[in-house]
């Protein structure tokens, strides 16, 4: 089982350097947040994958802090450029 | 080898990444990220010698030291920001240039 | 076997580091950046450091990032053309330059590999003197906690937090002192969108919730001051998008009450007990876990105000350059 | 091996097969869009999955409950954020055609 749990850890770290790819190529700095909330998932995926293999239950805490803060870059990118759109109008 | 072991090293690496990005690189922004990734590497070497030291629990003082580190480093960041942001509003300037 | 994780995170590290330093183009390198602090979360998980990871997975998904963004968009250049312009007049200063600082590049190079081998060498024969851990497991019991990060934190190095929670209120000053201190009367673009002031109404009492729960589970578990005082400050973040800064509103001694309470009330309580013929930031063991409850949940106000007043005047700085610019 | 190691085996080998189809869908769609419909909707499917499956795994009520109030949390803030940057592009786009018309 232990051998397993660290089978899926490595795929889904996979997962994320492949998810770079994205980061360098992307045209528009939306892509590029579009993939630091990819990693922000894989990232919750691989704490709770985690959480069964140490078997340490805070780290549930650990991935509740990941997402609740997840939607701030969002909405900061949101806000913070759209006025800049307002400007070069 | 041990799990320490791993991330001792790297921390040396990143300290030494982050301090030719202190020197190398050119934008203001690039600097600031530069220093905090030497932070970064300071902080892993903290944490991963006190995971060696471990008993019942890992060494709880560096654990400590690198939470007040880290928001240190965020106040540090936050005002070299300011600065750049400033320097930028007033002369126009991304780096330090020497031709004027 | 597990160790494959760590040396494919510590793989991961190195390269998205350095990638974010040598990346062309500065948004590249900005999320890079972001990529390294989550990655560097996970790396604590697996050195067995929750809290650090706590504080980290806030600061580097929720402060910093934001911070960032917003600087991001000040650095960004305006048009299509003046980028344009931008590239070629980089272009040329770089093949100038390329020619005259050969040697000095040259000189780096070698001096960081030095210094690398120096610093891996003396990384690897770091001698083993066991720390302090053995000292920390002894005097638990007194502390008044039972989780060692806090206890160390707040009661056996609490000279050291105290200090830390005045860097940032430092930090907040200096911030004060390059962008200007008449900051919070402008208002602000408010959330037009309906679903997103929906998602902000949702996501304030969650935060405040889980602040609150990490406030308190620090007694025992991974969690405490700092990472519920970054939650709390993200609460502040978000209001300040929604069209609410709060320091508008809230009046201005309130304001500076919230930023100085975790700083003056420790300092106060500490001189309280030497006064009492104990040494500074002593407890008495009987009180210590209330003692040590309040002085965090004051300190988490304190830090959480202070990270929201450094936001709302990075953010409100590059309001005023569109003015300045009219005005020339 | 017990039956609650085969079904969270079960689970997370699914849970991971969604995280890769988002991950290949967020690499290779030709534009913003389709790549937030890719990465929004597969890899929360796939962390359902995966926390699904770390549920039965850890059998702890408590546990469960956080568990599911991660996943809720992730899927309220990425299907917001999804529309989010969606409305973002679209404003972006629009303004810069508007630009290169006017």
């Amino acid at each position: 089982m232990d051998v397993f749990f660290i089978i899926v850890s490595v795929f889904l770290l996979l997962n994320i350097v492949l998810g770079l790819v994205r980061v360098w190529r992307g045209p528009t700095v939306a892509d590029r947040l579009l993939t630091t909330q990819l990693f922000g998932t894989t990232s919750i995926a691989i704490l709770l994958v985690m959480a069964g293999y140490l078997e340490e239950l805070t780290l549930l805490n650990v991935a509740i802090t990941f997402n609740v803060l997840a939607v701030l870059l969002v909405i900061g990118l949101v806000q913070v450029w759209k006025k800049k759109k307002g400007e070069t109008r | 080898m041990e799990i320490y072991q791993i991330y001792s090293l790297t921390s040396a690496i990143l300290f030494v990444i982050g301090l030719g990005g202190v020197f190398a690189a050119r934008h203001f922004i690039k600097k600031i990220i530069a220093t905090i990734i030497m932070g970064g590497g300071v902080f892993l070497c903290f944490v991963s010698f006190a995971q060696r030291d471990a008993l019942t629990f890992a060494d709880p003082v560096p654990h400590a030291l690198v939470i007040t580190g880290i928001v240190v480093a965020v106040a540090s960041a936050a005002f070299a920001l300011a600065l750049a942001r400033r320097i930028y509003q007033l002369t126009g300037e991304e780096s330090f240039t020497n031709d004027k | 076997m597990s160790i494959l994780i760590d040396i494919l995170l510590a793989i991961l590290g190195v390269y998205l580091a350095m990638q974010s330093l040598l990346a062309s183009r500065l948004s590249q390198s900005v999320f890079l950046f972001f990529a390294f602090g989550l990655a560097l979360a996970l790396a604590w998980v697996r050195l067995g450091a929750v809290d650090v990871a706590i504080t980290e997975a806030a600061i580097a998904a929720g402060f910093l990032g934001v911070l960032f963004l917003d600087a991001l968009r000040d650095f960004s250049p305006r048009d299509t053309e003046e980028q344009q312009n931008l590239t070629t007049v980089q272009n040329s200063l770089s093949r100038k330059e390329s020619k005259s600082l050969l040697l000095p590049r040259l000189a780096l190079v070698l001096g960081l590999g030095l210094f690398l081998l120096i610093a891996l060498e003396a990384v690897w024969k770091i001698p083993e003197g066991g720390g302090l851990t053995a000292a920390a497991e002894t005097l638990l019991p007194e502390s008044g906690v039972e989780h060692p990060v806090t206890a160390v934190l707040l009661n056996f190095r609490a000279y050291d937090t105290w200090l830390e929670i005045g860097v940032i209120l430092l930090g907040l000053l200096a911030v004060f002192a390059v962008g200007g201190i008449q900051i919070y009367r402008k208002p602000i673009a408010a959330a037009d969108d309906p679903l997103m002031r929906q998602v902000i109404l949702f996501f304030t009492p969650v935060l405040f919730l889980f602040g609150a729960f990490l406030l308190y589970i620090g007694k025992s578990g991974p969690g405490g001051a700092f990472q519920a005082g970054v939650l709390w400050g993200a609460i502040g973040i978000l209001l300040h998008f929604g069209g609410i800064p709060v320091y508008s509103w809230v009046p201005r001694w309130l304001g500076h009450l919230l930023l100085t309470l975790g700083l003056v009330f420790f300092l106060l309580l500490g001189f309280l007990f030497m006064a009492a013929g104990d040494n500074l930031f002593e407890y008495p063991p009987a009180y210590a876990g209330l003692l040590i409850l309040i002085v965090e949940t004051l300190a988490a106000i304190s830090i959480a105000a202070a990270l929201t007043a450094i936001f709302a005047n990075l953010n409100q700085m590059k309001k005023e350059q569109p003015n300045d610019t009219a005005q020339k | 091996m017990m039956i609650k190691e085969v079904i969270a085996i079960i689970l997370l080998v699914v849970g991971c097969f969604f995280f890769l189809a988002g991950t290949i869908g967020v690499l290779r769609f030709p534009d913003l869009f389709s790549r937030l419909h890719a990465l929004t909707k597969a890899d929360n499917l796939g962390l359902g999955f995966i926390a699904a499956g770390m549920a039965v795994y850890i059998a702890s009520p408590l546990a469960a409950l956080k568990i599911f109030f991660i996943w809720l949390f992730t899927l309220l803030a990425s299907s917001t954020s999804c529309y989010l940057i969606a409305r973002f592009q679209k404003e972006q786009e629009q303004s810069k055609n508007r630009k290169e018309q006017g």
